[in-house]
């Protein structure tokens, strides 16, 4: 989308295997899926695997130490055989995670998909509840519930379910909301759908992965709640369970010590396995929420070894007569399978004083790389392989200090969507004065001053009461207004400017970029306009480069550019823009 | 003249909001017919797409009606609405949110034609994939795999699967590259051509719109400036409004759009 | 104030259920006879006079007097009532107040008081017992209490009168507690349900018996947050469970076994009205046979257990010194019985259980032990408030409960063997028994301790019970700090406030 | 203002529906009660008296009804079995709870904040060890921390007192020993849950163009995180600091148990275990006022911060 070229994120590998294959694939999913395979095979042979039938007793093992022959984890007050009784107390462990579970799962994403999809009063009705629910002291609850009930497992774990359900109640709720904006919902209905075949094949899919990572999260819960339960003594004494096993040791604690860390280590290993499936499964399922920032010595180690593939690569000096001058840039970003994917491919860049420079070119060409590059706010995530930024002869690049002095003094910046680079947080005037005197030394009374005169400038009509207000009280053209004028507030050099104009009505950009012509006159302003817009170039740049798939593929005076284009896709960039174009006015 | 295919009256088009309600089309009035394109034109908030919507019945119809072939089609049941499936169909802007990632490119294609019982399935999505100049093998595949250009025109695939006689396109291109708007424009003129079907063409782009429209509604705040021909529209526009919108758009010629911009900036002092 | 084991209170009042280990609140105790911080294991039972247990109550004894106090057998000591008389063939108690008695609030202590205590119990769980007294008051210090009926447990329910002011009585406000102990409450400085503090009341006739000036009681319900309280000097004294034994003797505690308990299974269907076998003489037998009593001692009580084949303690005007168990331990033999009373195949039991009452340790044995002639077992956890009702509605054929053995083996009996008793859960008459009580309630001691005997013998032939060990409580207590020289706990739980020295 | 008062109004609601919910619970075994609040000897008579004296004969309706009208008044009722007034009891335990959960949630605020930003920040090892320390605060149950606190620090090396409460009044240094253990049992679950969320707010707001702009405005990198960025992640970390209070609350049953703190959770469960209606009524009453309260108080936090919903 030429519209958001801002960020290049990487292309997802097409993949379709099954989400089990992945998550098997994944070494940490294979193991906590294997050991959860293994606790179901457990229970379901517990005839087998344990040693003794459930309710022996042995009374010569009573507080038998771990490894006694006949006994591997010893035996508790009553003389039970531990590893038989924690054999036996997976089956209650695995019965009270599925009530749980599907309890829950049932009221909590059916309700959710109702109201999520209906809205209206039902959702009123059910998010008040939800509510209620959420506010209940659930455990204080589960307690009153044993005075009636008595110690009933399924009972306390339907229960449990009801309280845990709002939580998927919420979650369903606001993704069915979002989902339900999504165009191919509106696609379906236009096609005919009815509102059933719309939930069943749209809406369910895009619940279907978060309802099973929370599941995973929610069996967690379960078994932490069946065994804490069990443990203070609101668990069915009758039967064999993790919890009722670690209380019976933990009673005895003085008497064999050793007890009590069996049935405390597999609940927590466990829940643990939940937990971590979760994990991967969010991993594998959605987008990651993984910090993506590698470390210095991940860096180093990466940019050494794309290094080593492209070989040692000449620089150029910078040119005399540039104020900027870039030399060998190559960004890359690293995939999910840990290669290198380089965006721009070694580019040399020059930009005279007062000259403003057209950086044309698609999406994905790698212009806005070049742009974040030269003021050194690539993301995070990016990886600036080679290369050099003169400023005045100077390399930023190879000095994060003189980036730092550089950066909003020197050289300015001008974002492509005017209302998110606006902090939602602060007014506008707060955080113009409080960004002035980050860079120019001088009282804030001093600063307001300046910024007053320059807001009238750009052609804000009441610059005092705009001050006072939020970005989201402004609209879209006044917000790029305001980013201009604290980007030209530090009086700088350069000006970067990412697309000023595209988020912006066509009428309001016309005059955006009269104002942008205006003070690169009046300043002696350089400019790198990225734009995927010839119209823009034509109406601003003096030099154009136009850009394809991370290289430069031709680099001419505008005009030149224009009536005779060297490079075939330059010729074909024209042609397709010309042909949606209006014609001569008669005026 | 040919009756209208479809017929907007005063529609009244709003939504509600704290303490009533706030209308976002405010009495709008055109006629379609069949076979032609008319291009809707508008900044953002002028309430194009909102037009679009009510058509379609996604967007609640207050006052006014629209009717389609004489039959009102405002405010009826969903069951109703359903029925115009065959009749009524659209393509939105954004072609990777129109298109559900977990379905394969058939089983997209399928839906409409299963939801209206219609039997031909795979044969008929053969011959779409085929119109829209996709490769026949790109069914079994997922829409991730395309590109924006491609996944767009996958949805005019879906939207050309009943054979509808009104396709609402809500800025089908603005998010494609320039190369890739032209092709997709010129695939639009290809299948009005062959088919006969009748475009509610939507755009923020003066340019785009006169170059696929026929006629053009030049919108402002929910309301029509100018509606005529295209080539009045944009040569020769009527309303100072659509004068400012046309002059307002640079052209990729330095010399030509120079000349645009002082005429521009000399209206705008004279206004 | 009744059999009943201390855990079955203890359930009621605190959270059982988790025992958890602790280390000790770090209050340092003053040496000297300045302070005796005591550990209780549950919590108080509030102020309610009427309503109070004697299990671990130091609080009750501290703020109020009775007319006279029990002893652990069941005998009588002076407290507010300098004499007494049993009269009129154990119909009427004849007390005479001791002079200058006062409350804690200031105001005298006037027989129209005494008088009050004793009616405001009939409102009280045990109503029925307290119900047609006639109270006469021939002078200003002496009160005779009559009852129609001769009252073969008459000791016990006087000494469980405490006696309050009757406008507290009246008022029914039981926010901060009015007695004639012989120590106050201090309110300000209690947390209720963690510390109650205590100062010495200077006035109390039997001060010198007193010896701390301040008495703090500290809930401290699990048991190794005892233990570590214990050892590290934050309390002087407190129950401790049987397996934490060898720990506090290591830290140079003494200990005291009580044995103030019979576990056993109490097989109330004698008459097999719910289930037939059980009302064959055999099959009651059988099941006495069944139980390995010196390994259940050995191992479920940790040697803290002493195997027994009677109910009543040692001791007792009850206990047969020289009987040999007739049902030694030999399932063999009680196949045979089975097989001969013709059940064989034997039936199905459910047991009920409540948390606390430690069925943890004790059924899975009895369970699998019942198994080998073939009664199946079920447990049936009872909780809520319908718990105790359902305990008792004799809707168990067979309980298995700790219960307790009172010093008073007459009170013993009445309760678990007579008519009325609750624990005969079906309340289902026996001429061989209750034509013996009727002969208890008039007779002397000599002639009661033979009745009461006889009583055993016929129990345990009829195998009412099958008992397994005489076990109980194990006191701990600082020797540096204190001295227990006395027991006075009629239900040998703990030590009394009084024995504290 | 009218959004206070309606959230206001539904929080009454929401008290009245639980309330009314957990009485209809318990509701009904009136002899049950009477005869455990009796004793084993009661006799039918006393029951029935007893019955009559806590009002258990009247219908469910009027019982409510009446503890409602009690609660208007200030009056909560008596314990059935010790006749202490819940007013009283819960004067006692409810700042022992109180303590216990905003002891935990102070620092489970300070800790999450900074490890959730170091780790969203920093990146690399901190950030590989902040995620798995959250994985194990997660997986691994308060009461299991608990029992190897308790174990470690009060039973092996004798640091702490692991059980009891000193008043604050009585000893400053005894209370605050007394809850070093039940706090930091409680707390690393805590910090465990909001230092991730905490982590996750920071790097969605990392990733936002205003941040990219401020720093090509060429404002210093710590400014840019503590002014802007962390001010913006405040919303999503009070939320979640909200919901940790509420869980707090539940976790606090637990930890009292085993810590033998005398809380809001040990007399809950001691009174439901005895159907003590008022008691546990009184104790539901506190507790929901509490989760309600936070939520009011989270919502005005985070309206507060958020101009939006100023405007």
């Amino acid at each position: 989308m030429a519209a958001h070229s801002a960020t290049v994120a990487p292309v997802a590998p097409i993949r379709r295997e099954s989400t089990l294959l992945q998550l098997l694939r994944n070494r940490q999913g294979l193991i906590w899926l294997s050991y959860l395979v293994l606790l179901v095979a457990v229970a379901l042979l517990a005839p087998t695997l344990a040693l003794y039938d459930v309710n022996v007793t042995d009374l010569a093992a009573t507080n038998a130490k771990p490894f006694t022959p006949g006994h591997p984890l010893g035996g508790d007050g009553a003389g039970y055989d531990i590893y038989s009784r924690l054999i036996w107390g997976s089956r209650q462990t695995l019965i009270a995670v599925l009530i749980v579970v599907s309890v829950s799962a049932a009221i909590g994403a059916t309700s959710g998909l109702v109201a999520g999809f209906y809205r209206g009063i039902f959702e009123t009705a059910a998010s008040f509840v939800s509510d209620a629910i959420m506010s209940l002291p659930g455990v204080v609850l589960l307690i009153a519930l044993y005075a009636v009930t008595g110690p009933n497992l399924p009972a306390a774990m339907g229960v449990f379910g009801v309280i845990v359900a709002p939580t998927y109640y919420r979650l369903v709720r606001s993704i069915v909301i979002t989902v339900r904006k999504e165009l191919y919902i509106d696609a379906a209905r236009v096609s005919g759908l009815s509102d059933l075949r719309i939930v069943g094949r749209h809406v369910l899919w895009a619940v279907r992965a978060p309802i099973i990572i929370h599941s995973s999260f929610i069996m967690a819960a379960g078994i932490g709640i069946e065994s804490g339960v069990s443990f203070i003594g609101l668990g069915n004494p009758a039967a064999a369970s993790w919890g009722t096993t670690l209380q019976r040791s933990f009673n005895g604690i003085y008497n064999n010590p050793w007890g009590v860390v069996w049935p405390s280590l597999l609940i927590s290993i466990t829940i643990l396995a939940f937990v971590l499936l979760g994990n991967v499964l969010s991993d594998v399922l959605q987008s990651s929420s993984r910090n993506k920032v590698l470390s210095a010595r991940q860096r180093r180690s990466v940019i050494a070894r794309s290094a080593a593939v492209i070989g040692e690569v000449a620089t150029a000096e910078p040119s005399k007569d540039s104020i900027l001058s870039i030399r060998g840039l190559r960004i890359g970003y690293l995939t999910p399978d840990g290669e290198v994917r380089e965006v721009v491919h070694g580019v040399d860049f020059d930009l005279r004083r007062g000259e403003i420079h057209g950086l044309v070119g698609e999406s994905g060409s790698g212009k806005s790389q070049i742009a974040f590059a030269t003021l050194g706010i690539l993301p995070r995530e990016a990886l600036v392989l080679d290369g050099s930024v003169f400023l005045n002869g100077e390399d930023l690049m190879a000095d994060p200090r003189k980036m730092r002095a550089a950066r909003g003094r020197r050289i300015a910046y001008i974002p492509q969507e005017p209302m998110s680079n606006l902090d939602p947080s602060f007014t506008v005037g707060a955080q113009l004065i409080y960004g002035l005197c980050a860079v120019r030394p001088m009282s804030r009374p001093e600063a307001r001053e300046i910024l007053l005169a320059l807001l009238q400038r750009v052609g804000i009509k009441d610059p005092e009461r705009v001050m006072k207000m939020y970005p989201h009280e402004i609209s879209g053209g006044m917000a790029q207004r305001v980013l201009i004028c604290g980007a030209v507030a530090s009086e700088p050099d350069i000006i970067v400017a990412d697309e000023p104009t595209t988020a912006l009505d066509v009428t309001v950009q016309a005059e955006v970029l009269d104002l942008l012509r205006e003070l690169s006159e009046e300043r002696g302003l350089a400019m790198i306009l990225v734009t995927h817009n010839l119209g823009v170039v034509a109406d601003l740049c003096h030099t154009v480069t136009v850009m394809k798939d991370g290289r430069f593929v031709e680099n001419a005076g505008v005009e030149q550019i224009f009536d005779s284009p060297s490079d075939p896709y330059t010729v074909e960039l024209l042609r397709s823009s010309r042909s949606v174009e209006l014609m001569e006015i008669a005026s | 003249m040919t009756p209208p295919l479809l017929s907007l009256k005063d529609l009244v088009v709003g939504f509600p909001t704290r303490g009533g309600h706030t209308n976002v089309i405010r009495g709008v009035n055109f006629d379609l017919a069949p076979g032609e394109t008319l291009g809707m034109v508008g900044e953002s908030g002028s309430g194009k797409t909102t037009i679009g919507r009510a058509i379609l019945g996604l967007a609640p119809v207050r006052g006014g009606s629209i009717s389609f072939r004489g039959r009102l089609i405002s405010n009826i049941s969903r069951a109703e609405r359903r029925s115009l499936a065959g009749d009524i169909q659209a393509v939105f802007q954004d072609p990777y949110s129109s298109l559900n990632p977990a379905m394969t490119v058939e089983s997209i294609l399928v839906e409409p034609l299963a939801a209206a019982g219609v039997e031909e399935g795979t044969a008929r999505v053969r011959e779409l994939l085929d119109a829209v100049g996709l490769p026949s093998d790109a069914g079994s595949r997922y829409p991730r795999e395309f590109s924006g250009g491609q996944r767009q025109r996958i949805a005019i695939a879906r939207a050309l699967a009943l054979r509808p006689s009104v396709i609402v396109c809500d800025e089908p291109t603005s998010a494609l590259d320039v190369s890739t708007q032209a092709t997709v424009l010129k695939l639009f003129r290809d299948l009005q051509q062959a088919t006969g079907v009748a475009y509610i063409f939507i755009s923020h782009d003066l340019g785009v719109v006169s170059n696929i429209s026929d006629r053009i509604a030049v919108l402002y705040q929910g309301e029509i400036m100018e509606i005529g021909e295209a080539a009045q529209v944009t040569a020769e526009p009527r309303h100072p409004y659509t004068k400012r919108l046309q002059l307002a758009a640079p052209l990729a010629d330095p010399r030509k759009q120079r000349a645009r911009r002082l005429q521009r900036q000399a209206l705008a002092k004279a206004g | 104030m009744s059999i009943g084991t201390p855990q079955f209170i203890s359930r009621l009042v605190t959270t059982a259920g988790v025992t958890a280990i602790m280390v000790a609140g770090s209050v340092g105790a003053v040496a000297g006879k300045e302070l005796l911080t005591l550990g209780a294991t549950l919590d108080m039972y509030g102020w309610n006079p009427g309503n109070q247990p004697g299990y671990q109550n130091w609080a009750a004894e501290a703020v109020w007097g009775n007319l006279v106090k029990c002893n652990s057998v069941g005998g009588l000591e002076a407290d507010m009532a300098e004499s007494w008389e049993v009269s009129n063939g154990n119909r009427t108690f004849t007390a005479k107040l001791r002079p200058d008695l006062k409350f804690s609030d200031g105001s005298p202590v006037a027989l129209e008081d005494v008088k009050a205590s004793f009616e405001f119990l009939t409102t009280s769980g045990r109503g029925a017992d307290y119900e047609d007294i006639e109270f006469e008051m021939p002078d200003a210090q002496t009160i005779s209490l009559s009852w129609p009926e001769p009252q073969p447990i008459l000791n016990n329910k006087i000494c469980s009168a405490n006696i309050l002011p009757m406008t507290v009585l009246a008022a029914g406000n039981w926010d901060v507690p009015i007695g004639s102990g012989p120590y106050v409450l201090d309110d300000g400085a209690t947390t209720t349900g963690s510390e109650y503090v205590f100062k010495k009341n200077s006035d109390h006739w039997n001060a010198s018996d007193y010896p701390y000036d301040n008495l703090v009681i500290k809930v401290i319900t699990a048991d190794g947050a005892a233990v570590s309280a214990l050892t590290t000097g934050q309390i002087d004294a407190t129950l401790v469970a049987a397996g934490s034994l060898e720990t506090v003797k290591a830290a140079g505690m003494e200990v005291i076994q009580f044995l103030g308990q019979t576990p056993r299974l109490i097989i109330s269907d004698r008459t097999g009205a719910k289930i037939p076998a059980l009302g064959d003489v055999r099959v009651r037998q059988a099941m006495n046979m069944v139980f390995d009593k010196a390994a259940m001692a050995e191992h479920l009580y940790l040697g803290n257990a002493e195997p027994t084949a009677q109910v009543y303690r040692k001791g007792t005007a009850a206990h047969i010194v020289d009987l040999e168990d007739p049902y030694p331990f030999d399932v063999e033999k009680a196949r045979e019985l089975m097989a001969e009373a013709g059940f064989a195949d034997g039936f199905e039991l459910e047991f009920p259980t409540m948390t606390g009452q430690n069925f943890e340790t004790l059924l899975p044995y009895v369970r699998q032990q019942l198994a080998l002639i073939n009664i199946r077992v079920t447990e049936v956890p009872l909780s809520g408030a319908n718990a105790i009702s359902d305990l008792l509605s004799g809707k168990f054929p067979v309980v298995l409960w700790q219960l307790g053995n009172d010093g008073n083996s007459a009170f013993q009996i009445y309760v678990e063997s007579t008519v009325d008793g609750w624990w005969n859960l079906q309340h289902v008459g026996n001429e061989f028994i209750d034509g013996r009580w009727v002969k208890i309630a008039t007779a002397s001691a000599e002639e009661s301790a033979a009745l009461q005997q006889e009583i055993n013998r016929y129990v345990v032939d009829e195998a009412w019970f099958a008992p397994f060990v005489y076990m109980g409580s194990t006191y701990a207590f600082n020797p540096e700090k204190v001295s227990i020289p006395t027991q006075s706990d009629a239900e040998a739980l703990t030590p009394k406030l009084r024995d504290f020295q | 203002m009218s959004s206070l008062i309606k959230s206001l109004l539904r929080s009454i609601g929401v008290v009245l529906v639980v309330t009314f919910a957990t009485f209809a619970l318990m509701y009904g075994n009136a002899p049950g009660i009477a005869q455990s609040v009796l004793g084993l000897s009661a006799s039918p008579e006393s029951i029935q008296q007893k019955i009559m004296q806590l009002g258990l004969d009247r219908p469910l309706l009027v019982q409510y009804w009446n503890w409602i009208a009690g609660v208007v008044t200030g009056d909560l009722g008596r314990s059935y079995y010790t006749s202490e007034s819940v007013s009283k009891a819960l004067s006692n335990r409810v700042p022992v709870t109180l303590t216990l959960v905003l002891m935990t949630l102070g620092l489970t605020a300070i800790f999450s904040v900074l490890l959730g930003v170091f780790a969203a920040v920093k990146g690399g090892w901190i950030d590989r060890v902040v995620q798995w320390l959250s994985v194990l605060g997660t997986a691994v149950p308060g009461y299991v921390i608990a029992i190897v606190l308790v174990f470690a620090f009060a039973v092996m090396w004798r640091l702490f007192p692991a059980t009891g409460y000193v008043p604050p009044h009585r000893n400053l240094t005894q209370w605050f020993m007394s809850l070093v253990l039940p706090v930091s049992a409680l707390l690393i679950g805590a910090v465990a849950g909001v230092a991730t969320q905490i982590r996750s707010a920071m790097l969605d707001m990392l990733d936002r163009d205003f941040v990219r702009t401020l720093r090509a405005r060429g404002i210093d990198e710590r400014l840019v995180l503590f002014r802007h960025v962390l001010r913006n992640a405040a919303a999503p970390g009070l939320t979640a600091l909200s919901l940790t209070m509420i869980a707090l609350l539940g976790g606090a049953v637990f930890i009292e148990l085993v810590f033998a703190l005398p809380g809001m959770g040990q007399l809950a469960n001691a009174s439901a275990q005895i159907s003590d209606v008022p008691m546990v009524m009184g104790t539901v009453l506190v507790t929901i006022v509490l989760v309600l309260a936070t939520n009011l108080l989270a919502d005005i936090g985070v309206a507060l911060l958020n101009p939006k919903s100023r405007s």
